[in-house]
Protein backbone atom coordinates (compact mmCIF):
# COMPACT_ATOMS: atom_id res chain seq x y z
CA UNK A 1 0.00 0.00 0.00
CA UNK A 2 0.97 3.10 -0.82
CA UNK A 3 0.44 6.14 1.99
CA UNK A 4 0.67 9.98 0.47
CA UNK A 5 0.75 13.11 1.46
CA UNK A 6 0.68 16.47 -0.43
CA UNK A 7 1.84 20.07 1.99
CA UNK A 8 2.10 23.48 1.11
CA UNK A 9 2.90 26.74 3.12
CA UNK A 10 3.75 29.67 3.18
CA UNK A 11 6.94 30.95 2.50
CA UNK A 12 8.11 31.98 6.23
CA UNK A 13 10.80 30.38 8.29
CA UNK A 14 7.96 30.14 10.93
CA UNK A 15 7.32 27.00 8.77
CA UNK A 16 10.67 25.71 8.64
CA UNK A 17 10.52 23.81 11.86
CA UNK A 18 6.26 22.58 10.80
CA UNK A 19 7.16 21.21 7.96
CA UNK A 20 10.23 19.56 9.34
CA UNK A 21 7.75 18.48 12.30
CA UNK A 22 4.91 17.28 9.13
CA UNK A 23 7.21 14.91 7.43
CA UNK A 24 8.33 13.80 10.65
CA UNK A 25 4.87 13.01 11.43
CA UNK A 26 3.83 11.16 8.42
CA UNK A 27 6.17 8.89 8.64
CA UNK A 28 6.61 8.03 12.04
CA UNK A 29 4.47 4.75 11.73
CA UNK A 30 7.60 3.37 9.59
CA UNK A 31 9.20 3.47 13.05
CA UNK A 32 12.52 4.89 11.20
CA UNK A 33 15.59 4.96 13.44
CA UNK A 34 16.49 8.07 15.08
CA UNK A 35 19.52 8.36 12.45
CA UNK A 36 16.97 7.97 10.11
CA UNK A 37 14.59 10.36 11.15
CA UNK A 38 17.51 12.98 11.64
CA UNK A 39 18.60 12.67 8.65
CA UNK A 40 15.32 13.20 7.01
CA UNK A 41 14.27 16.42 9.50
CA UNK A 42 17.74 17.96 8.32
CA UNK A 43 17.36 17.31 4.63
CA UNK A 44 13.30 19.08 4.74
CA UNK A 45 14.92 21.53 6.70
CA UNK A 46 17.91 22.49 4.06
CA UNK A 47 15.31 22.42 1.25
CA UNK A 48 12.83 24.83 2.67
CA UNK A 49 15.42 26.71 3.57
CA UNK A 50 16.61 27.02 0.33
CA UNK A 51 13.53 27.40 -1.18
CA UNK A 52 12.76 30.66 1.38
CA UNK A 53 15.89 32.45 1.27
CA UNK A 54 17.34 31.67 -2.20
CA UNK A 55 14.01 30.68 -4.40
CA UNK A 56 11.78 33.60 -2.84
CA UNK A 57 14.42 35.96 -1.21
CA UNK A 58 12.73 36.01 1.58
CA UNK A 59 9.25 37.02 0.46
CA UNK A 60 6.57 36.08 2.67
CA UNK A 61 3.74 35.71 0.26
CA UNK A 62 4.66 32.45 -1.76
CA UNK A 63 4.18 28.96 -1.86
CA UNK A 64 6.58 25.35 -0.72
CA UNK A 65 5.32 22.25 -1.53
CA UNK A 66 6.36 18.97 -0.23
CA UNK A 67 5.06 15.77 -1.23
CA UNK A 68 6.13 12.59 0.65
CA UNK A 69 4.96 9.16 -0.56
CA UNK A 70 6.00 6.45 1.11
CA UNK A 71 6.35 2.72 -1.10
CA UNK A 72 6.43 -0.62 0.26
CA UNK A 73 6.62 0.49 3.92
CA UNK A 74 9.99 0.98 3.15
CA UNK A 75 11.14 3.97 0.39
CA UNK A 76 10.50 7.69 1.29
CA UNK A 77 9.86 9.85 -1.64
CA UNK A 78 10.09 13.51 -1.25
CA UNK A 79 9.68 16.33 -3.46
CA UNK A 80 10.23 19.88 -2.64
CA UNK A 81 9.23 23.08 -5.14
CA UNK A 82 9.04 26.36 -5.11
CA UNK A 83 8.35 28.81 -8.03
CA UNK A 84 11.23 31.16 -7.68
CA UNK A 85 13.88 32.44 -9.05
CA UNK A 86 15.62 29.04 -9.46
CA UNK A 87 18.76 27.99 -9.79
CA UNK A 88 21.39 29.36 -12.48
CA UNK A 89 24.42 26.66 -12.82
CA UNK A 90 23.02 23.69 -10.77
CA UNK A 91 26.40 21.77 -10.84
CA UNK A 92 27.83 24.94 -9.23
CA UNK A 93 25.35 24.41 -6.87
CA UNK A 94 25.76 21.44 -5.66
CA UNK A 95 29.82 22.49 -5.11
CA UNK A 96 30.63 22.08 -1.38
CA UNK A 97 30.99 25.37 0.05
CA UNK A 98 29.24 27.37 -2.72
CA UNK A 99 26.84 29.82 -1.38
CA UNK A 100 25.55 32.37 -3.91
CA UNK A 101 24.51 34.44 -0.32
CA UNK A 102 27.63 34.47 1.63
CA UNK A 103 26.07 37.63 3.28
CA UNK A 104 23.72 35.73 4.99
CA UNK A 105 25.69 33.73 6.82
CA UNK A 106 25.23 30.39 4.32
CA UNK A 107 27.27 27.78 4.64
CA UNK A 108 27.01 26.73 1.45
CA UNK A 109 26.63 22.74 2.71
CA UNK A 110 22.94 22.41 2.39
CA UNK A 111 23.35 20.24 -1.59
CA UNK A 112 26.43 18.39 0.18
CA UNK A 113 24.39 17.05 3.54
CA UNK A 114 21.34 16.10 1.22
CA UNK A 115 23.41 14.25 -0.84
CA UNK A 116 24.96 12.27 1.88
CA UNK A 117 21.73 11.64 3.53
CA UNK A 118 19.15 10.94 0.68
CA UNK A 119 19.81 7.75 -1.57
CA UNK A 120 19.03 9.55 -4.19
CA UNK A 121 18.97 13.58 -5.78
CA UNK A 122 17.00 14.97 -7.91
CA UNK A 123 17.39 19.14 -9.25
CA UNK A 124 15.13 20.29 -11.46
CA UNK A 125 15.43 23.89 -11.98
CA UNK A 126 15.03 26.30 -14.23
CA UNK A 127 15.86 30.03 -14.14
CA UNK A 128 12.75 32.71 -13.38
CA UNK A 129 10.33 29.34 -13.03
CA UNK A 130 11.45 27.90 -9.66
CA UNK A 131 13.04 24.71 -8.64
CA UNK A 132 12.22 20.81 -7.57
CA UNK A 133 14.12 18.89 -5.56
CA UNK A 134 13.13 15.19 -5.37
CA UNK A 135 14.73 13.10 -3.20
CA UNK A 136 14.65 9.11 -2.20
CA UNK A 137 15.54 7.58 0.95
CA UNK A 138 15.23 3.79 1.78
CA UNK A 139 15.03 2.67 4.99
CA UNK A 140 17.52 0.36 6.87
CA UNK A 141 15.57 -2.58 8.09
CA UNK A 142 13.97 -2.85 4.35
CA UNK A 143 17.43 -2.48 2.76
CA UNK A 144 17.79 -5.81 1.18
CA UNK A 145 21.83 -4.98 0.75
CA UNK A 146 22.40 -4.40 4.85
CA UNK A 147 24.85 -1.68 5.35
CA UNK A 148 26.08 -3.02 8.66
CA UNK B 1 10.79 23.37 18.61
CA UNK B 2 12.58 26.81 19.43
CA UNK B 3 16.08 27.63 20.40
CA UNK B 4 17.44 28.91 24.12
CA UNK B 5 20.41 30.32 24.65
CA UNK B 6 22.52 31.42 27.81
CA UNK B 7 25.91 33.50 27.53
CA UNK B 8 28.32 33.12 30.55
CA UNK B 9 31.97 35.13 30.61
CA UNK B 10 34.74 33.32 32.59
CA UNK B 11 37.75 35.29 31.86
CA UNK B 12 38.20 36.04 28.13
CA UNK B 13 36.38 33.16 27.11
CA UNK B 14 32.45 33.10 26.13
CA UNK B 15 30.34 30.40 27.06
CA UNK B 16 27.42 29.91 25.12
CA UNK B 17 24.59 27.56 25.53
CA UNK B 18 22.17 26.25 23.21
CA UNK B 19 19.22 24.66 24.19
CA UNK B 20 16.46 23.23 21.39
CA UNK B 21 16.77 23.56 17.63
CA UNK B 22 18.92 25.39 15.80
CA UNK B 23 17.71 26.28 12.08
CA UNK B 24 17.69 28.98 9.61
CA UNK B 25 14.73 31.19 11.80
CA UNK B 26 16.61 31.11 14.89
CA UNK B 27 19.61 31.32 13.34
CA UNK B 28 19.09 34.89 12.23
CA UNK B 29 18.10 35.89 15.47
CA UNK B 30 21.14 34.05 17.35
CA UNK B 31 23.63 36.06 14.95
CA UNK B 32 22.64 39.12 16.00
CA UNK B 33 22.63 38.32 19.74
CA UNK B 34 25.98 36.62 19.88
CA UNK B 35 27.94 38.90 17.33
CA UNK B 36 27.05 41.55 19.99
CA UNK B 37 27.89 39.76 23.03
CA UNK B 38 31.39 39.15 21.60
CA UNK B 39 32.52 42.78 21.32
CA UNK B 40 30.21 43.86 24.35
CA UNK B 41 32.15 41.56 26.50
CA UNK B 42 35.58 41.96 24.88
CA UNK B 43 36.67 38.06 25.08
CA UNK B 44 38.61 36.09 22.66
CA UNK B 45 37.80 32.90 22.52
CA UNK B 46 34.18 30.51 22.23
CA UNK B 47 33.12 27.76 23.61
CA UNK B 48 29.88 26.31 22.49
CA UNK B 49 28.38 23.83 24.63
CA UNK B 50 25.71 21.72 22.24
CA UNK B 51 24.54 19.36 25.20
CA UNK B 52 20.74 19.86 24.66
CA UNK B 53 20.57 20.97 21.30
CA UNK B 54 18.36 17.99 19.53
CA UNK B 55 18.04 19.85 15.63
CA UNK B 56 20.57 21.60 13.86
CA UNK B 57 21.61 22.21 10.18
CA UNK B 58 23.61 23.88 7.53
CA UNK B 59 22.12 27.63 9.04
CA UNK B 60 23.24 26.33 11.95
CA UNK B 61 27.12 25.36 10.76
CA UNK B 62 26.77 29.28 9.14
CA UNK B 63 25.80 30.91 12.14
CA UNK B 64 29.15 28.40 14.00
CA UNK B 65 31.25 29.56 11.16
CA UNK B 66 30.59 32.99 11.10
CA UNK B 67 31.61 33.41 14.89
CA UNK B 68 34.70 31.32 14.45
CA UNK B 69 35.62 33.96 11.96
CA UNK B 70 34.98 36.74 14.52
CA UNK B 71 37.17 35.12 17.19
CA UNK B 72 39.79 34.62 14.83
CA UNK B 73 39.98 38.27 14.37
CA UNK B 74 40.30 38.74 17.75
CA UNK B 75 43.49 36.21 18.40
CA UNK B 76 41.07 33.75 19.91
CA UNK B 77 39.31 30.37 19.09
CA UNK B 78 36.46 27.96 19.53
CA UNK B 79 36.08 25.12 21.12
CA UNK B 80 32.64 23.16 20.47
CA UNK B 81 31.60 20.69 23.54
CA UNK B 82 28.92 17.67 24.44
CA UNK B 83 27.99 17.09 20.72
CA UNK B 84 25.69 14.25 19.82
CA UNK B 85 26.70 11.88 17.68
CA UNK B 86 24.49 13.50 14.56
CA UNK B 87 25.57 16.84 15.02
CA UNK B 88 29.59 14.76 14.86
CA UNK B 89 28.03 13.89 11.73
CA UNK B 90 27.54 17.31 10.64
CA UNK B 91 30.62 18.78 11.34
CA UNK B 92 32.74 16.03 9.75
CA UNK B 93 30.60 16.04 6.61
CA UNK B 94 31.13 20.10 6.33
CA UNK B 95 35.04 19.95 7.12
CA UNK B 96 33.96 21.83 10.41
CA UNK B 97 36.52 20.30 12.54
CA UNK B 98 39.29 21.71 10.76
CA UNK B 99 38.41 25.27 12.12
CA UNK B 100 37.31 24.36 15.25
CA UNK B 101 38.32 22.12 18.11
CA UNK B 102 35.97 19.26 19.70
CA UNK B 103 36.09 18.41 23.79
CA UNK B 104 33.95 16.92 25.96
CA UNK B 105 32.62 19.24 28.09
CA UNK B 106 32.88 23.01 29.29
CA UNK B 107 35.78 22.09 31.99
CA UNK B 108 37.43 19.91 29.95
CA UNK B 109 37.63 23.20 26.83
CA UNK B 110 38.42 25.95 29.52
CA UNK B 111 41.73 23.87 30.32
CA UNK B 112 42.56 23.61 26.57
CA UNK B 113 42.53 27.47 26.27
CA UNK B 114 44.83 27.50 29.59
CA UNK B 115 41.39 28.90 32.02
CA UNK B 116 41.36 27.38 34.94
CA UNK B 117 37.10 26.94 36.05
CA UNK C 1 0.38 39.04 8.17
CA UNK C 2 -1.19 35.86 7.21
CA UNK C 3 0.60 32.19 7.65
CA UNK C 4 -1.26 29.69 5.58
CA UNK C 5 -0.97 25.72 4.74
CA UNK C 6 -2.80 23.49 3.12
CA UNK C 7 -2.76 19.54 3.29
CA UNK C 8 -3.51 16.80 1.58
CA UNK C 9 -3.18 12.78 2.37
CA UNK C 10 -4.47 9.37 1.98
CA UNK C 11 -7.72 8.56 3.70
CA UNK C 12 -5.93 5.66 6.29
CA UNK C 13 -5.94 6.02 9.65
CA UNK C 14 -2.13 6.30 10.31
CA UNK C 15 -2.87 9.26 9.47
CA UNK C 16 -5.17 11.12 11.92
CA UNK C 17 -2.05 11.46 14.17
CA UNK C 18 -0.04 12.98 11.10
CA UNK C 19 -3.14 15.41 11.17
CA UNK C 20 -2.96 16.27 14.49
CA UNK C 21 0.56 16.76 14.87
CA UNK C 22 1.04 18.59 11.89
CA UNK C 23 -1.82 21.14 12.56
CA UNK C 24 -0.48 21.57 16.40
CA UNK C 25 3.19 21.96 14.59
CA UNK C 26 1.60 24.87 12.00
CA UNK C 27 -0.21 26.55 15.04
CA UNK C 28 3.00 26.37 17.42
CA UNK C 29 4.50 29.72 16.53
CA UNK C 30 1.36 31.64 17.97
CA UNK C 31 2.24 29.89 21.18
CA UNK C 32 -1.04 28.45 22.53
CA UNK C 33 -2.26 27.19 25.94
CA UNK C 34 -2.30 23.39 26.73
CA UNK C 35 -5.88 23.22 26.73
CA UNK C 36 -6.37 24.88 23.30
CA UNK C 37 -3.75 22.92 21.45
CA UNK C 38 -5.63 20.08 22.92
CA UNK C 39 -8.90 21.02 21.69
CA UNK C 40 -7.31 21.98 18.04
CA UNK C 41 -5.78 18.16 18.17
CA UNK C 42 -9.20 16.37 19.17
CA UNK C 43 -11.61 18.42 16.43
CA UNK C 44 -8.82 17.85 13.43
CA UNK C 45 -8.87 13.95 14.77
CA UNK C 46 -12.62 14.21 14.83
CA UNK C 47 -13.01 15.83 11.58
CA UNK C 48 -10.26 13.53 9.90
CA UNK C 49 -11.66 10.35 11.59
CA UNK C 50 -15.40 10.81 9.94
CA UNK C 51 -14.02 12.00 6.44
CA UNK C 52 -12.26 8.07 6.81
CA UNK C 53 -14.96 6.11 8.12
CA UNK C 54 -18.04 7.36 7.07
CA UNK C 55 -16.94 9.90 4.22
CA UNK C 56 -14.67 6.82 2.35
CA UNK C 57 -16.19 4.08 4.44
CA UNK C 58 -12.69 3.17 5.12
CA UNK C 59 -11.01 3.15 1.45
CA UNK C 60 -7.80 4.16 1.99
CA UNK C 61 -7.31 5.13 -1.17
CA UNK C 62 -9.06 8.73 -1.37
CA UNK C 63 -7.66 11.86 -0.08
CA UNK C 64 -8.66 14.22 2.42
CA UNK C 65 -7.75 17.79 2.23
CA UNK C 66 -6.99 20.02 5.47
CA UNK C 67 -6.35 23.72 5.52
CA UNK C 68 -5.17 25.99 7.92
CA UNK C 69 -5.17 29.60 8.16
CA UNK C 70 -3.86 31.99 10.79
CA UNK C 71 -5.25 35.89 10.64
CA UNK C 72 -3.62 38.29 12.61
CA UNK C 73 -1.97 35.85 14.69
CA UNK C 74 -4.28 35.12 16.84
CA UNK C 75 -7.44 33.38 15.03
CA UNK C 76 -7.25 29.74 13.37
CA UNK C 77 -9.54 28.87 10.60
CA UNK C 78 -9.54 25.46 9.90
CA UNK C 79 -11.49 23.78 6.77
CA UNK C 80 -11.22 19.71 6.28
CA UNK C 81 -12.52 18.35 3.38
CA UNK C 82 -13.37 14.92 1.85
CA UNK C 83 -14.95 13.95 -1.49
CA UNK C 84 -16.52 10.89 0.04
CA UNK C 85 -20.18 10.00 0.41
CA UNK C 86 -21.35 13.37 2.08
CA UNK C 87 -24.27 13.68 4.58
CA UNK C 88 -27.71 13.45 4.00
CA UNK C 89 -29.21 15.06 7.20
CA UNK C 90 -26.87 17.25 8.72
CA UNK C 91 -29.10 18.67 11.57
CA UNK C 92 -29.42 15.32 12.40
CA UNK C 93 -25.99 14.53 11.95
CA UNK C 94 -24.87 17.48 14.67
CA UNK C 95 -27.35 15.58 17.28
CA UNK C 96 -25.53 14.33 20.42
CA UNK C 97 -24.96 10.75 20.91
CA UNK C 98 -26.36 10.21 16.58
CA UNK C 99 -24.05 8.07 14.59
CA UNK C 100 -24.79 6.47 11.66
CA UNK C 101 -22.35 3.56 12.52
CA UNK C 102 -23.28 2.27 16.30
CA UNK C 103 -21.62 -1.22 14.88
CA UNK C 104 -18.32 0.40 15.17
CA UNK C 105 -18.26 1.68 18.16
CA UNK C 106 -19.02 5.32 17.43
CA UNK C 107 -19.61 7.52 20.03
CA UNK C 108 -21.90 10.20 17.96
CA UNK C 109 -19.86 12.48 20.48
CA UNK C 110 -17.39 14.32 17.19
CA UNK C 111 -19.45 17.47 16.47
CA UNK C 112 -21.19 17.66 19.98
CA UNK C 113 -17.08 18.06 20.60
CA UNK C 114 -16.33 20.38 17.73
CA UNK C 115 -19.03 22.54 18.49
CA UNK C 116 -17.84 22.92 22.17
CA UNK C 117 -14.24 23.13 21.52
CA UNK C 118 -14.43 25.78 18.86
CA UNK C 119 -16.15 29.11 18.17
CA UNK C 120 -17.79 28.60 14.85
CA UNK C 121 -18.42 25.78 13.17
CA UNK C 122 -19.88 25.06 9.43
CA UNK C 123 -21.38 22.06 8.11
CA UNK C 124 -20.99 21.96 4.47
CA UNK C 125 -22.22 18.38 2.81
CA UNK C 126 -23.89 17.04 -0.30
CA UNK C 127 -25.07 13.90 -0.46
CA UNK C 128 -22.09 11.94 -2.85
CA UNK C 129 -20.46 15.25 -3.66
CA UNK C 130 -18.38 14.85 0.22
CA UNK C 131 -18.28 16.69 3.24
CA UNK C 132 -16.39 20.20 4.24
CA UNK C 133 -15.92 21.42 7.61
CA UNK C 134 -14.72 24.82 8.83
CA UNK C 135 -14.06 26.17 12.22
CA UNK C 136 -12.78 29.22 13.62
CA UNK C 137 -10.81 29.72 16.33
CA UNK C 138 -9.78 32.55 18.15
CA UNK C 139 -7.04 32.66 20.73
CA UNK C 140 -7.46 33.58 24.53
CA UNK C 141 -4.86 35.64 25.10
CA UNK C 142 -6.15 37.75 21.57
CA UNK C 143 -9.71 37.77 22.67
CA UNK C 144 -10.65 41.35 23.02
CA UNK C 145 -13.53 39.97 25.52
CA UNK C 146 -11.57 38.67 28.58
CA UNK C 147 -12.50 34.68 29.47
CA UNK C 148 -11.75 35.36 32.79
CA UNK D 1 2.60 8.52 19.43
CA UNK D 2 0.85 5.32 19.57
CA UNK D 3 -0.97 3.41 22.42
CA UNK D 4 0.57 1.15 24.77
CA UNK D 5 -2.21 -1.21 26.72
CA UNK D 6 -1.15 -3.06 30.24
CA UNK D 7 -4.12 -5.24 31.80
CA UNK D 8 -3.72 -6.56 35.36
CA UNK D 9 -6.45 -8.72 36.95
CA UNK D 10 -6.98 -8.20 41.04
CA UNK D 11 -10.25 -10.35 42.36
CA UNK D 12 -12.52 -10.23 39.88
CA UNK D 13 -11.69 -6.38 38.68
CA UNK D 14 -9.96 -5.85 35.11
CA UNK D 15 -7.19 -3.10 35.52
CA UNK D 16 -6.57 -1.25 32.10
CA UNK D 17 -3.80 1.04 32.01
CA UNK D 18 -3.66 3.14 28.61
CA UNK D 19 -0.78 4.91 27.61
CA UNK D 20 -0.51 7.38 24.95
CA UNK D 21 -2.50 8.41 22.02
CA UNK D 22 -6.24 7.23 21.80
CA UNK D 23 -7.80 7.64 18.89
CA UNK D 24 -9.93 6.08 16.01
CA UNK D 25 -6.63 4.44 14.53
CA UNK D 26 -5.42 2.55 17.76
CA UNK D 27 -9.27 2.64 19.09
CA UNK D 28 -9.99 -0.53 16.43
CA UNK D 29 -7.45 -2.69 17.63
CA UNK D 30 -8.03 -2.02 21.41
CA UNK D 31 -11.58 -2.92 21.29
CA UNK D 32 -10.99 -6.29 20.25
CA UNK D 33 -7.90 -6.91 22.55
CA UNK D 34 -10.03 -5.84 25.44
CA UNK D 35 -13.48 -7.59 24.70
CA UNK D 36 -11.81 -10.61 24.22
CA UNK D 37 -9.74 -9.68 27.49
CA UNK D 38 -13.06 -9.55 29.59
CA UNK D 39 -14.44 -12.91 28.42
CA UNK D 40 -11.08 -14.52 29.14
CA UNK D 41 -10.52 -13.34 32.58
CA UNK D 42 -14.06 -13.89 33.96
CA UNK D 43 -14.20 -10.59 35.29
CA UNK D 44 -16.97 -8.62 36.75
CA UNK D 45 -15.79 -5.10 37.23
CA UNK D 46 -13.52 -2.94 35.17
CA UNK D 47 -11.33 0.33 36.25
CA UNK D 48 -9.50 2.27 33.64
CA UNK D 49 -6.14 4.12 34.68
CA UNK D 50 -5.63 7.03 32.46
CA UNK D 51 -2.73 8.38 33.81
CA UNK D 52 -0.52 8.15 31.20
CA UNK D 53 -3.04 8.83 28.13
CA UNK D 54 -1.58 11.75 26.79
CA UNK D 55 -4.49 12.09 23.88
CA UNK D 56 -8.02 10.85 23.85
CA UNK D 57 -11.05 11.68 21.40
CA UNK D 58 -14.67 10.68 21.01
CA UNK D 59 -13.74 7.15 19.31
CA UNK D 60 -11.98 6.54 22.58
CA UNK D 61 -15.27 7.42 23.93
CA UNK D 62 -16.52 4.70 21.89
CA UNK D 63 -14.46 1.60 23.27
CA UNK D 64 -14.61 3.13 26.62
CA UNK D 65 -18.62 2.99 26.24
CA UNK D 66 -18.41 -0.35 24.37
CA UNK D 67 -17.00 -2.31 27.10
CA UNK D 68 -19.07 -0.18 29.70
CA UNK D 69 -21.57 -1.77 27.72
CA UNK D 70 -20.22 -5.93 28.76
CA UNK D 71 -19.39 -5.12 32.24
CA UNK D 72 -23.19 -3.63 32.60
CA UNK D 73 -23.49 -7.31 31.02
CA UNK D 74 -22.04 -9.02 33.63
CA UNK D 75 -23.63 -7.01 36.04
CA UNK D 76 -20.12 -5.26 37.10
CA UNK D 77 -19.57 -1.28 36.66
CA UNK D 78 -16.66 0.54 35.18
CA UNK D 79 -14.68 3.08 37.06
CA UNK D 80 -11.87 5.59 35.48
CA UNK D 81 -8.81 7.03 37.77
CA UNK D 82 -6.22 10.08 37.06
CA UNK D 83 -8.12 11.32 34.50
CA UNK D 84 -7.10 14.69 33.67
CA UNK D 85 -8.57 17.95 33.56
CA UNK D 86 -9.03 17.89 29.29
CA UNK D 87 -9.87 14.33 29.44
CA UNK D 88 -12.73 15.05 32.33
CA UNK D 89 -14.26 18.10 29.97
CA UNK D 90 -14.14 15.52 26.97
CA UNK D 91 -16.18 12.99 30.10
CA UNK D 92 -18.28 15.82 31.17
CA UNK D 93 -19.01 17.26 27.65
CA UNK D 94 -20.40 13.86 26.47
CA UNK D 95 -22.10 12.91 29.41
CA UNK D 96 -19.67 9.80 30.36
CA UNK D 97 -20.04 10.13 34.17
CA UNK D 98 -23.33 9.12 33.88
CA UNK D 99 -22.42 5.58 33.58
CA UNK D 100 -18.83 5.29 34.64
CA UNK D 101 -17.60 6.63 38.77
CA UNK D 102 -14.26 8.31 38.83
CA UNK D 103 -12.11 7.04 41.44
CA UNK D 104 -8.57 9.22 42.26
CA UNK D 105 -6.43 6.09 41.93
CA UNK D 106 -6.47 2.18 40.87
CA UNK D 107 -6.39 1.53 45.11
CA UNK D 108 -9.15 4.02 45.84
CA UNK D 109 -11.15 2.12 43.22
CA UNK D 110 -10.85 -1.29 43.96
CA UNK D 111 -11.87 -0.08 47.47
CA UNK D 112 -14.84 1.43 45.71
CA UNK D 113 -15.60 -1.76 44.14
CA UNK D 114 -14.86 -3.84 47.42
CA UNK D 115 -12.09 -5.02 46.20
CA UNK D 116 -9.09 -5.15 49.25
CA UNK D 117 -5.61 -4.26 47.20
N1 LIG E 1 15.33 26.69 -4.12
C1 LIG E 1 16.38 27.38 -4.64
N2 LIG E 1 16.14 28.42 -5.47
C2 LIG E 1 17.17 29.12 -6.01
N3 LIG E 1 18.47 28.85 -5.76
C3 LIG E 1 18.76 27.82 -4.94
C4 LIG E 1 17.74 27.04 -4.34
N4 LIG E 1 18.32 26.08 -3.58
C5 LIG E 1 19.65 26.27 -3.72
N5 LIG E 1 19.93 27.32 -4.53
C6 LIG E 1 21.28 27.79 -4.92
O1 LIG E 1 22.22 26.78 -4.63
C7 LIG E 1 23.23 27.30 -3.75
C8 LIG E 1 23.77 26.21 -2.86
O2 LIG E 1 22.78 25.76 -1.95
P1 LIG E 1 23.22 25.09 -0.57
O3 LIG E 1 24.23 24.03 -0.85
O4 LIG E 1 22.02 24.67 0.16
O5 LIG E 1 23.97 26.25 0.20
P2 LIG E 1 23.44 27.57 0.94
O6 LIG E 1 21.95 27.48 1.16
O7 LIG E 1 24.20 27.60 2.21
O8 LIG E 1 23.78 28.72 0.03
C9 LIG E 1 22.56 28.44 -3.04
O9 LIG E 1 23.50 29.37 -2.54
C10 LIG E 1 21.68 29.03 -4.14
O10 LIG E 1 22.44 29.84 -5.02
N1 LIG F 1 -17.21 13.37 6.58
C1 LIG F 1 -18.41 12.77 6.71
N2 LIG F 1 -18.98 12.11 5.65
C2 LIG F 1 -20.17 11.50 5.78
N3 LIG F 1 -20.89 11.47 6.92
C3 LIG F 1 -20.40 12.10 8.01
C4 LIG F 1 -19.15 12.77 7.96
N4 LIG F 1 -18.90 13.30 9.18
C5 LIG F 1 -19.96 12.98 9.94
N5 LIG F 1 -20.86 12.27 9.25
C6 LIG F 1 -22.17 11.77 9.74
O1 LIG F 1 -22.49 12.46 10.94
C7 LIG F 1 -22.69 11.53 12.00
C8 LIG F 1 -22.31 12.14 13.33
O2 LIG F 1 -20.91 12.37 13.39
P1 LIG F 1 -20.20 12.44 14.81
O3 LIG F 1 -20.97 13.37 15.68
O4 LIG F 1 -18.77 12.75 14.59
O5 LIG F 1 -20.40 10.98 15.40
P2 LIG F 1 -19.70 9.57 15.03
O6 LIG F 1 -18.48 9.82 14.19
O7 LIG F 1 -19.35 9.00 16.36
O8 LIG F 1 -20.72 8.80 14.27
C9 LIG F 1 -21.91 10.32 11.59
O9 LIG F 1 -22.35 9.14 12.22
C10 LIG F 1 -22.12 10.29 10.08
O10 LIG F 1 -23.36 9.74 9.74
Amino acid sequence: MTNEMFLQFSSISDNEAFARVAVSAFITPLDPTIDELNEIKTVVSEVVTNSIIHGYNNEPDHFITVQCLINNQSEIELTITDEGVGIENIEQAKEPLYTSKPELERSGMGFTIISSFMDDVEIISEPTKGTTVRMIKQLAKHKTVSKS
Amino acid sequence: MSLIVSYEVTENVLIVRLVGELDHHEAEQLREEWAHKIYATGIKHIIVNLQDLTFMDSSGLGVLIGRYKEVLQLGGEMLVCHVNPFIERLFELSGLFKIVRLAENEKQALHTLGVAS
